[in-house]
């Protein structure tokens, strides 16, 4: 008899592979850098800690180790895409052409602009 | 079951890894060609734990996709990025 | 000839010869370097492969199985993995040897590309430019 | 890009790689794979699986072999790793200058902010993979790998810092010294080198047994660490 518990946790494991393949098509279809790191991230915010949460529930003995990943992964994913996408940014990767808005490109002429003066 | 599983895995994961393999020799992109030798080796070390081996798929994953591909890197930042020949780029 | 001996061994002796394709076929340097590390992959997952047996464990014992009695029967051979662990961290050592030395070739003679199988420029053209 | 490429040139090369392969293929359809070769008495591995956990106590019989029956190896492997990089350092030092690069971008708050957190929990998980290196996978390659990876994360996020060589190479001599030193106590007391004289102390399966050999990883470990993150910051300083 399957338990309520590994239904939980197979539920968390079913909601993880669908991000995960969310994110694998997101790769494939999105037109450019930046918007295929956005569905990247988003595979492992929701794909990679919800399954790691949905096994921690399943082995209730393995669920201290699933927390820690699952903060580990939380601390170093948000890190990792903002190096990557300001990497590409300032190695002059092009924006997609139907892109509304720019943010970085202005702030990144400013501060050149008063490192230049000082 | 687990044997046909085995080989499942393992025929994805080798297609892969030796399409890396392949692109990697023939792009003309060094920064390219490193990024897809790391993904040989993180394949590699996926296949490493199918064989039963985790201490050298740790070993594997730390020094084949991350420290060698650093040091590729770093080697490539102090010389030229792009193969000669053929005339572009 | 079993099906999974096929598989196993064909995949790991084509990723083996797409790396020695890469050390004949390129002359640059880091692609040459690159392609090795390849062929170096491919050995070790060679030499792994060897000791696997089918339907057993890692190499490590836990509390379940086997701490008093021996292991045999229930593990995979541990001796190919104590030596490819060996040559991964020995194969790092070599790769970076042979980058600083491409680094040296480029700074020497200002082109990574090996025109001739020689030590040094080839031609005076190179040493010109 | 790859387009360019002239393949009828290397038409040559791809069938001479598929005939070397194709004769290692044949040579080892003949070992077979996934047969239990290990059970037969007199072979090497079945010796080892055998009597390795009464005579090293350690639970991971990879670690056991490479640390305790082909302990030597592993020392000529580590003196292997520290001529790698001396000699990358004198070939370093002996180049002529390269051209001067422009000044790299300087980081972002959220990396230095967010590096500055995650290093010590690297370090922290390489010298747990160290030093559980009998009990889990992992040893003190792989933890000495891990944490030299943390800090080429910090030499990347900061430019400005240059690596450490000299307390780098301290910590090194250190970790060498201690293995050697341990060595020549099993040559002392057991009478053979790095032989593992406290190996019945403790419990197998805790974190205190199996003798010398979490010892001696955490000196591996120590020395693997320092050894890969002065290759790293040798191989970026060449153009300095």
């Amino acid at each position: 008899m399957i338990g309520i518990q590994t239904i939980i946790g197979m539920a968390f494991i079913s909601i993880g592979l669908l991000f995960q393949f969310l994110g694998a098509l997101g790769l494939v279809r999105l037109p450019d850098v930046y918007n295929r790191l956005q569905a990247a991230t988003k595979s492992i915010t929701m794909g990679a800690i919800s399954i790691a949460i949905g096994v921690g529930v399943i082995d209730l003995s393995l669920l201290p180790k699933a927390l820690l990943v699952v903060i580990f992964l939380m601390l170093t994913n948000p890190l990792s895409s903002h190096a990557i996408a300001r990497a590409a940014y300032n190695s002059g990767v092009p924006l997609w052409k139907g892109s509304v808005v720019d943010r970085y490109g202005p702030a990144l002429k400013k501060l050149q602009k008063r490192r230049g003066r000082s | 079951m687990m044997e046909e599983l085995f080989i499942a895995l393992w025929v994805i994961m080798s297609i892969l890894a030796i399409a890396m393999a392949i692109h990697a020799v023939l792009s003309r992109d060094l920064i390219k060609a490193t990024i897809l030798m790391a993904g040989v080796s993180l394949i590699a070390s996926f296949l490493f734990v199918l064989l039963r081996a985790p201490d050298v798929a740790m070993a594997e994953a730390s020094i084949g996709s991350a420290l060698t591909a650093i040091i590729l890197v770093l080697a490539i930042r102090n010389t030229k990025r792009f193969e000669e020949g053929g005339g572009e780029k | 000839m079993e099906v999974t001996e096929l598989v196993v061994y064909g995949s790991i002796l084509l990723l083996a010869a797409v790396g020695i394709w890469g050390i004949l076929s390129r002359r640059n340097l880091i692609k040459l370097i690159l392609s090795l590390t390849i062929l170096q992959t491919a050995v070790n997952l060679l030499l792994v492969s060897v000791g696997y047996i089918s339907g057993r464990s890692a190499p490590i014992v836990n509390g379940d199985t086997g701490l008093d009695g021996s292991p045999i029967g229930e593990i995979v051979d541990p001796l190919p993995q104590a030596l490819v662990l060996t040559a991964i961290v020995i194969g790092l050592a070599t790769t970076a040897i042979a980058l600083i030395v491409a680094v040296g070739y480029y700074r020497s003679t200002g082109t990574l590309e090996l025109k001739s199988w020689s030590y040094g420029p080839s031609n005076e053209k190179e040493v010109k430019k | 890009m790859m387009e360019r490429y002239d393949i009828h040139r290397s038409i040559p090369a791809i069938l001479l790689a598929l005939l070397v392969a194709a004769t290692i293929f044949y040579a080892f359809v003949e070992v077979g794979f996934g047969e239990a070769k290990v059970d037969e008495e007199g072979s090497v591995s079945n010796r080892f699986i055998s009597n390795s956990t009464q005579e090293t106590g350690s639970s991971n019989f990879v670690t056991a072999v490479v640390v305790n029956y082909r302990g030597f190896d592993t020392l000529g492997e580590v003196t292997v790793l520290f001529l790698a990089s001396a000699g990358m350092g004198a070939i370093v030092s002996a180049l002529p200058a390269g051209d001067k690069r422009k000044r790299p971008i300087p980081p972002s708050l959220i990396l230095t902010a967010g590096t500055r957190l995650v290093l010590p929990l690297i370090i922290l998980f390489g010298s747990y993979v160290f030093v559980h290196g009998h009990l889990s996978p992992g040893g003190g390659f792989q933890g000495g790998v891990i944490i030299a990876s943390g800090l080429l994360l910090y030499l990347v996020i900061f430019p400005e810092w240059k690596a450490p060589h000299k307390a780098l190479a301290l910590s090194e001599s250190l970790a060498g010294l201690s293995f050697a030193g341990i060595g020549i106590i099993g040559l002392a007391v057991g009478g053979i080198f790095l032989d593992n004289v406290i190996s019945g102390l403790g419990e197998a399966g805790m974190l205190v047994s199996a003798g010398l050999i979490p010892l001696i990883y955490i000196a591996i470990g120590i020395k693997v660490g320092a050894e890969m993150t002065g290759l790293v910051a040798r191989m970026k300083g060449g153009d300095a």
